[in-house]
């Protein structure tokens, strides 16, 4: 029964500020850690690649923001059908805080991933590259989310509409994965088949590792600081809210 | 680093860069709603209580 | 890719209809969140295609029509409307919704019809929670909001017609129109009507569904006096005849006579 | 069952009452694809290689124009509110009114593209298959347009934001239909690509009525 308690209890919003807060120093304290360790092994102790010279380092950070892309969606789209079926306002709080994020690190794929082509292919843009374009489609379901949410102006109505485009999105997202990728094959031009993924070493990897932990405990230190700023403004006029805050002001 | 120094860092500038946008963009956030709960104070209407009347 | 194929192949072998289909794999599959607890009327559809016995011989025993509301509270826009309504409302009796403006009538009314959901508390129509009623149930239910709910493009007939057949209701069109005194507009189109004699068409199209439960918001607005007279009347036989009803009104004293109970918010 | 007839019933009437809703979206489907050789040369060897795709995103465009006011007719005159409240399953009541939308702006679609295809000079023995794949494409853009529709059935401009959010769910839609047309021109065969557009149009058919209706019944609340 512990689980189903565990799941009621991150109904209240004032527990599920609490646990925020705490979480936020771990977070951040881990991401800063793994950050800079990830980033030195990236760019000093990894050797330069045999095909790419050390246009390849890029990837440490193309790779990691690409995921956290993928993974801010995955969150948004389940806990805002959490928030659709069960009526949890706080699944609706972390899907709204989840979006913004998600947006950013999708845009900082598509610049890194732009950068990293230069070398390569001598263009920023490649259209014929398949994770540019599924990259770029997933950034415009991330926009469309935010627009519609905006554009509501009652918060329930843009919670339980918005929960349904993500879920219609979340579900799109792998077809429109697999439509580029072949498209993309159909349309390969001979350059960009040999610089595919450069083969990883295992000491290339590890600081990749470090970096998508670092990425991972840097989006989850940011989810719970717009948490907590959503849950204030969705309980803005509560009385934990005004005691929480009078008090700590005091 | 071979020719490809400017691309290396610039992908890492613009990665902290965005990164260190979004912090600031979280905290101010997280005090933008803070200063606003302070501003609104308690929620003043409570529920008013209907009343049923039976009509014999 | 999978899902889709297996989607497929078993859509194409044993569907006898898509879309009764669709309804049927989808309350049973693997995507409950997107079916949003379809009402339980997905399986007893209509014409009862289901093999087993038709609902209709189960459903006769079933609990008395009594609308029952416990301690609703409605919150709009970050406001709270009221709360701790509390409220029985047998069969034969008639409750009166009045309050000045804003203080929640209409959203009452779309709470008790189940299109809204209350904050807190519950609504209840024969022991079953209101937005979960299965097909027997919903049909003894009709709203009446601000909006009349007919096309223009159509003639009165036709919106009749639509209306009886979707609730498959058994009140004959011909003395309808007579009684709204429509007779002679029956082939004209809705757009070409003055607003209170929409207002007759849509107080018919609610009529035709001949249901046990109604539940009108403001129906007097616009009707001159002859048509207020004919809405309490309608309202008191409905209600001798075993009938429920819940009107939303300002002329609290043109229908004051038939209520008997009032709730005043 | 009775009821899906009854609403396809009612809406194709009501859109043969307003006819000049269902040109509109023909005559955009016509003018886009035409403008396409003004903008760029008109000799053959050009127009061949990119005519599939004119046609392809003037299909996906007129698409989101047709189904733009599905739901909000209705909403505006209350008789969404009769419909949600009515007994059927609303999954159902918005299949119905999708069908009717494909019958009013899909199929006429389907005649005049390869009318226009021929006009891009696609050779004439490509023209099933392309005509297949539009077939099968027409649906799944419906639906897509539709759930569009139904998510912003209470906005203002709904129009402009339906395509923001629902092109690129068309994305998968514009990619088989494009290698589809271009297969059937070089030849080889395009089985692959109708395929995985049947697959998707079932898909579509299948879940996307009910996340309209999910969000149909959200608005009305």
């Amino acid at each position: 029964m512990g689980f189903m308690h565990w799941f009621y209890s991150l109904a209240s919003p004032p527990h599920v500020y609490r646990l925020a807060g705490r979480a936020c120093p771990w977070f951040a304290g881990l991401a800063g850690v793994f950050l800079v360790a990830g980033a030195y092994g990236g760019l000093v102790l990894a050797p330069a690649d045999y095909l790419q010279g050390d246009g390849f380092r890029i990837i440490y950070v193309h790779v990691p923001s690409a995921y956290l892309g993928m993974l801010a969606y995955v969150l948004m789209a389940t806990s805002a059908a959490i928030g659709f079926i069960w009526r949890m306002k706080m699944a609706h709080g972390l899907a709204v805080s989840a979006a913004p994020l998600g947006a950013w690190f999708t845009f900082l794929a598509l610049v890194t991933g732009g950068i990293w082509g230069k070398p390569m292919w001598g263009t920023y843009w490649q259209w014929a590259d398949a994770r540019l374009m599924s990259e770029l489609m997933l950034l415009f379901l991330f926009l469309g989310y935010i627009v519609l949410r905006e554009s509501f102006d009652d918060r329930e109505k843009a919670d339980r509409i918005s929960a349904i485009l993500a879920v219609v999105g979340v579900i799109n997202v792998p077809i429109i994965h697999y439509s580029v990728e072949w498209w993309s094959t159909l349309h390969q031009g001979p350059t960009i088949a040999k610089l595919d993924e450069p083969s990883i070493t295992m000491d290339m990897l590890i600081p990749l590792l470090f970096m998508l932990i670092g990425f991972t405990a840097f989006f989850g230190w940011l989810l719970c600081k717009r948490l907590q700023g959503e849950i204030l403004n969705r309980e803005k006029r509560t009385r934990w809210v005004q005691e929480l805050i009078r008090g700590a002001s005091a | 680093m071979g020719g490809y120094a400017g691309y290396v860092w610039s992908a890492y500038g613009i990665t902290l860069a965005v990164m260190i946008a979004n912090v600031w963009a979280a905290y101010r956030y997280h005090a933008k709603w803070r200063e606003r709960a302070l501003e609104e104070g308690m929620a003043k209407i409570s529920g008013r209580q209907p009343r049923v009347k039976k009509i014999s | 890719m999978y899902l889709i194929i297996i989607n497929g192949t078993y859509m194409v072998v044993t569907a006898k209809s898509l879309s009764v289909f669709t309804c049927y794999c989808l309350r049973e599959s693997i995507f409950p969140m997107l079916a949003i607890q379809p009402p339980k009327a997905t399986i007893t559809t209509h014409d009862s295609w289901t093999s087993g016995p038709p609902l209709k011989a189960i459903s006769s025993l079933n609990p008395p029509a009594v609308l029952n509301a416990e301690s609703l509270e409605v919150w709009r826009g970050g406001v709270c409307l009221f709360e701790g309504l509390d409220f029985t409302l047998e069969s034969g009796q008639v409750a009166i919704v009045s309050g000045a403006n804003g203080s929640g009538k209409t959203t009452l009314l779309r709470v008790l019809s189940g299109m809204s959901r209350a904050a807190d508390g519950s609504v209840t129509w024969r022991g079953e929670e209101i937005h979960r009623l299965d097909m027997e149930n919903r049909l003894e239910i009709t709203y009446q909001g601000h909006m009349d709910g007919l096309k223009k493009e159509f003639t009165v007939e036709e919106n009749l017609q639509f209306y009886q057949e979707i609730n498959d209701g058994q009140y004959p069109l011909e003395d309808l129109l007579d009684e709204l005194r429509l007779s002679p507009y029956r082939n004209r189109q809705v757009r070409y009507l003055s607003a209170g004699q929409r207002r007759r068409v849509a107080l018919g199209c609610m009529k035709v569904k001949s249901a046990k439960l109604w539940l009108l918001d403001e129906p007097l607005t616009n009707l001159d006096a002859r048509g207020a007279k004919l809405v309490s009347s309608w309202i008191s036989e409905h209600a001798n005849a075993g009938g429920l009803a819940v009107v939303a009104t300002h002329q609290r004293e043109s229908l004051i006579q038939t209520a008997s109970i009032e709730i005043e918010l | 069952m009775h009821i899906f007839l009854l609403i396809l019933k009612r809406d194709l009437r009501l859109a043969f009452r307003r006819w000049n809703e269902l040109a509109t979206s023909l005559l955009f489907f016509i003018i886009i694809a035409s403008l396409f050789p003004l903008a760029s040369s008109p000799e053959i060897s050009q127009l061949r290689d990119y005519g599939g795709a004119v046609l392809w995103i003037s299909a996906l465009l007129s698409s989101l124009l047709a189904l733009d006011g599905l739901f909000r007719t209705d909403a505006e005159d209350g008789s969404m509110e009769q419909l949600v409240l009515s007994p059927a399953p609303l999954g159902v009541i918005v299949l119905a009114k999708i069908t009717a939308h494909w019958i009013v702006s899909g199929v006429p679609l389907l005649l005049v593209a390869p009318l226009l295809a021929l006009s891009f000079y696609l050779p004439l023995e490509a023209l099933p298959v392309f005509i297949a794949a539009i077939a099968l494409a027409t649906p799944i853009l419906s639906v897509l347009a539709a759930i569009g529709a139904a998510l912003t059935v209470t906005l203002r401009g709904g129009g402009a934001i339906i395509g923001l959010l629902m092109l690129p769910m068309m994305v998968p839609v514009l990619v088989f239909g494009t290698w589809a047309t271009e297969a059937a021109v070089q030849g080889d065969n395009p089985n692959g690509a109708l395929l995985l557009l049947a697959s998707l149009a079932i898909l579509s058919v299948s879940l996307g009525p009910l996340a309209a209706a999910g969000a149909v019944k959200v608005a009305m609340e």
